[in-house]
């Protein structure tokens, strides 16, 4: 079964050439892996490679084909493509932008949100405080916006990569 | 004799705590917020009460709430751990009125000490050397540019409340002085309510060095070594370890001396611990009492071999010291790492959230002091400290090549961690020749950011165990569509299965 | 110098093993059997390699494979760990032929010390007291009553390949006599295909104590104290401690002195254990010599403070000992318990099978080396031991205390374990006391296995868990019936996602 | 929801009067638990009863209504008795008299078989030897019966319970 498989800035091919029991035959861009591979714990696979012993982690994503992996030191986002999959994206709008809302890398409460609906704000203006153990975080906008939206209030507990504000 | 006891806190230190209890026979009550609920405190316990909601002001802080949880479950005494009401001298005096046995010193011990002025001249008057600076708060601004002659430029600014490095500010040159005078004033106001700053001369490659101590009701008085504690960042220490690679047995011998001054000048009991900081000659300081069992307590309690939350307990008993000064020795070296919930790579920006995965380090010279477990969530409201990993070796050496291999087993996902970056520390040449101070982490913040190489094939690897998952995952629910179509198998397969 | 190294094992002890090297940054290989490419020593190696189908004999003891693959992994050592070939002189000789180190002592003294009535001769030749009996195997049945008469009843007969309680047999009545050295020789000749016994006075209230030594290439040799091994049952050691609750400072110098010059005797070099039987008064007795690293050799690291893996290592390199004699000293008291996959309450019958959890214990104290995991399958084939619980107090009663603790915490599920019978042995009177010899657990059975009371309202605590589960699992299972008529929502869900 | 729950011996009527959030109010034979409980990991529920912390495992056997369940040193077999089980219950047969077969408790691997089928076999015979990590155990008859059935054969790996022989 080939098929594509992003992994952070590159598309690798890959095929599963051949397998009997935890033994694979796999071809990445054209290279051959003769590998053993087991999952050992939930989402954790031991994999042997000329006798080198790797530890491997998956972190399903939302998406189940999706994953976080991690290696010893290295954390990797990949998505495996297949034809399911294609579908889907070619039918995703393009405008992907993410510049036009606000959102936090962590979860946390609001402290403040110093601007309101139809602000004009100016590159580098703060439009958002938010508190996590203690520490305060400052988001502000990169260019000259529009508040276009606020979704939450001071005192929220808010989620990661959830949607705080949207801006034009 | 103490028989039960509440624990005023949460995370690694409340379990400690109550490990040694067990071993003494000791029941325990927690408290617990709405937030911690599923925390291991809470299961650790003989018995756990919710105090309130998750803000610490309605819960870990809540003296009312607490003292009356106490009565109602009938404890002796009450152990306050460290941080939240640990250095409060209120709690520890209504503890007293509600006839229950605060551990830790009175509350006059507490009040000085959480005062930085006031430490400072009962310091200066029982000969124990303090920063050059003034003893008072700076009211007049017209002497503050003599008496910053006298000291001699930098300088720096402190507010006489403070703490984690809030109020704080370094003077160079004598033309920012009152500004900066003003400024720190407005911070510590802000911060703390109380806009008292003294200035005291900024110490070039500053070490924090402290000393444990502790005394019993008697006036008996001990301490137990250095601990070296100059990886910080932002004022926070990361890592600490003894004996400290700098001292010298004739320098230790002194310092200990004034720890010991430092902590009888103030009628202490309990532990305690009394930082220095010195400079590259081994000049020292007073620098503040932290009168409360300190985070990095288990690299004295390895290298010495006591068990400080029990010799806490013994002194709260009303019993004597178990050993005298001369009985005291350090065996090996301990280093202790602590393991933040935290993205070294975005600003050490806090990492809550649930943990998907741990692998603890175990063998040999290894002690991990944690509380969170697989499917824990940890909560945004506190401290982001995870673990404490603390290694024992012969030498420093064995020391900082277990540290590493200790850090090389641990394995935590689902939140961020410092692991890496504390691999990164352990492996840096300044600190494996231990020549470093406090800018350690500032000065070689690119060094220990790097991100590590990929050994070998890892990006294939990646590569290949997604891909493995996703077949397996596809051949699953192949099996499953075909198996649907087998409408009663459930019914079915109860049906024989024997009970 | 030793750069890369196999590990000829499995189980806790090679993870134990890598541990050291990792520290010493000594690059490790693992084999392994097709019933363990799961196994934590797989996952914790640099290389890994299957060496053949589960049975021990196709695996872990075939010399063969285990000295190509040396050869083509190009390792400069192999450590054996214990059992498996641990004390195989073959191996040991087949090693050296192929120019890799065997982390051991010579085949020589690995022989000597394998066939019993060789080392008696031995030991008597160097002045170390041995059981009284007979030194030569016994062929003209008509001497035995004359020797018994000598020795006087009762006596033991015991297989000169002997081992593990096989061919072993108690004789109390002169009448007894010749039938048991039939069947004892039978007994031996099936178990080892050698029928030699011998004679030797049955010694009453027997303790079991051992002398770790460790000597150089260059014949420095000294001891490191005693462990106490007298918990056994079934002759398999359960529980360990040092310093003995028996000992005393003047037999324990004799005796070192007589385990040091066991080891002379045979020109040993690496690390060994020599096994004493001692009666009540401290009338001790060579038993045997264990020619590699023993199961219980934690504790000892923990009350002397070295690492013997590494020492084992550095004497293996040509170094010399990294210590004399003079520097030694215990400080504290360490126990080990050992944490079998077993049924205490169904006659100690192995309990293999899958790992469903585990919470291993932390905190002061407390030294765990396992290798078992979440998920983990003990697979049938080999020793039941999950992993060795290590604590260390500063006095013996701190240390049972702290292990009573740490049992307390440590669960596993999934699989039968020894725990809760260990937490009977610790706090049953006559260990508390540290009065017990190896008959302990025989004569304390029944205390021993006697079922734990329920605490307060366990039972009704665990039908609310049950009930809380049922109805959990009920409304999901009826949230999911309400969501099945949704039919492509997972087509949706995936549209909808942002990648 | 009221219903039946068999603990080891006991049969226990159990109701649960009233929840919210953690809290619940449950009868039990009539006398009522007010208690706080929380799933902390996988199959593992903290309950707050009187101030008192318990710490409860269960572990769920095949069927999903059975399971056994471990307090701090007390294992329980807990089944829940539901409709569907009382009327699964009541159409199983009577003579579930489990010595019409030998099995083990624990998995292992066939050593030898003294037997065959159509043996007649006196009370404490010795019908299958089975190995599990080294140490052998012998299984034997406890009456006298007649050989009907070997559903293994030596060298044979062996599930704990699985049924190795039927006799009659």
């Amino acid at each position: 079964m080939a098929l594509e498989i992003q992994i952070n800035d590159r598309k690798a091919y890959v095929d599963n050439l051949n397998q009997e029991d935890s033994k694979m035959l796999i071809d990445i861009d054209g290279k051959h892996y003769e590998i053993d591979i087991v999952m050992v714990e939930d989402n954790v696979y031991s994999i042997l490679y000329q006798g080198k012993s790797y530890n491997v982690e998956l972190i399903p994503k939302e998406n189940p084909k999706s994953y976080i992996v991690n290696t010893l030191y290295n954390s990797y986002d990949v998505d495996i493509i297949d034809a399911e999959r294609k579908y889907l994206m070619s039918r995703k709008s393009d405008d992907d932008d993410d510049s036009d809302s606000i959102s936090t890398p962590m979860p946390g409460k609001v402290v403040s949100i110093p601007v309101k609906t139809g602000d004009k704000v100016s590159a580098g203006t703060t439009v958002i405080v938010v508190s996590a153990m203690k520490m305060e975080s400052e988001y502000k906008v990169k260019k000259d916006r529009v508040i276009k939206n606020i979704l939450v209030k001071e005192g929220d507990i808010i989620l990661a990569n959830q949607i705080l504000l949207e801006i034009e | 004799m103490i028989q039960k006891l509440l624990v005023a806190n949460r995370g690694e230190i409340a379990v400690r705590i109550m490990r040694s209890c067990r071993e003494m026979d000791i029941k325990t009550v927690s408290i617990y917020s709405d937030a911690d609920r599923s925390a291991q405190h809470v299961r650790y316990a003989d018995e756990a009460y919710r105090i309130g909601s998750p803000p610490s002001s309605e819960s870990y802080l809540a003296i009312n709430k607490i003292i009356q949880l106490a009565k109602k479950t009938k404890v002796d005494a009450i152990h306050p751990g460290y941080g939240f009401l640990s250095e409060n001298p209120e709690f520890a005096e209504r503890c007293k009125e509600a006839g229950i046995e605060f551990i830790g010193p009175d509350s006059k011990a507490i009040s000085v000490m959480g005062d930085k002025i006031s430490a400072r001249k009962t310091m200066q008057q029982a000969g124990v050397p303090v920063v050059p600076g003034t003893t008072e708060p700076i009211i007049d601004e017209s002497l503050v540019l003599n008496k910053i002659r006298d000291i001699g430029l930098p300088v720096m600014i402190k507010a006489s409340a403070g703490g984690g490095g809030k109020g704080m500010r370094k003077v160079t040159e004598e033309k920012e002085i009152l500004a900066a005078v003003r400024a720190a004033k407005s911070e510590a106001k802000d911060a703390f309510g109380d806009d008292s700053v003294y200035i005291e001369k900024y110490i070039e490659s500053p070490h924090h060095i402290e000393f444990q101590i502790m005394a019993d009701k008697y006036g008996n008085t001990v301490h137990l070594f250095e601990r070296e504690c100059s990886v910080q960042r932002r004022h926070q220490k990361v890592v600490e370890e003894t004996p400290s690679p700098v001292m010298t047995p004739q320098v230790r011998e002194i310092m200990g001396q004034h720890a010991v001054n430092a902590a009888k000048a103030v009628n202490y009991h309990g532990a305690g611990t009394v930082e220095f900081i010195t400079d590259d000659d081994l000049n020292f300081y007073f620098l503040e009492m932290n009168t409360r069992l300190q985070v990095e307590h288990p690299i004295t309690e390895r290298v010495v071999g006591v068990d400080l939350v029990k010799e806490q307990i013994n002194v709260a008993n009303g019993n004597r010291l178990s050993f005298v000064q001369e009985e005291l020795s350090q065996k090996g070296h301990a280093i202790e790492c602590r393991i933040y919930a935290e993205d070294p790579d975005n600003k050490f920006m806090p990492s809550p959230g649930k943990i998907k995965h741990i692998s603890e380090p175990l063998g040999l010279g290894v002690r991990h002091d944690g509380y969170v477990y697989k499917g824990y969530v940890i909560p945004i409201y506190y401290d982001p400290m995870i673990s404490k990993l603390i290694v024992w070796g012969e030498s420093r050496t064995e020391a900082i090549n277990r540290m590493r291999r200790a850090l090389y087993e641990y394995k935590i996902t689902g939140v961020k961690t410092s692991i890496q970056f504390l691999e990164k520390v352990m492996k840096h040449p300044e600190f494996e020749k231990g020549i470093y101070n406090t800018h350690f982490i500032e000065n070689n913040e690119k060094d220990l950011l790097e991100p590590e190489d990929c050994e070998g094939n890892c990006e294939e690897m990646a590569i290949i165990a997604a891909f493995k998952d996703y077949l397996t995952k596809q051949k699953r629910m192949a099996l499953r569509q075909n198996g649907a179509s087998d409408k009663n198998s459930k019914w079915k397969m109860a049906g024989r299965t024997k009970h």
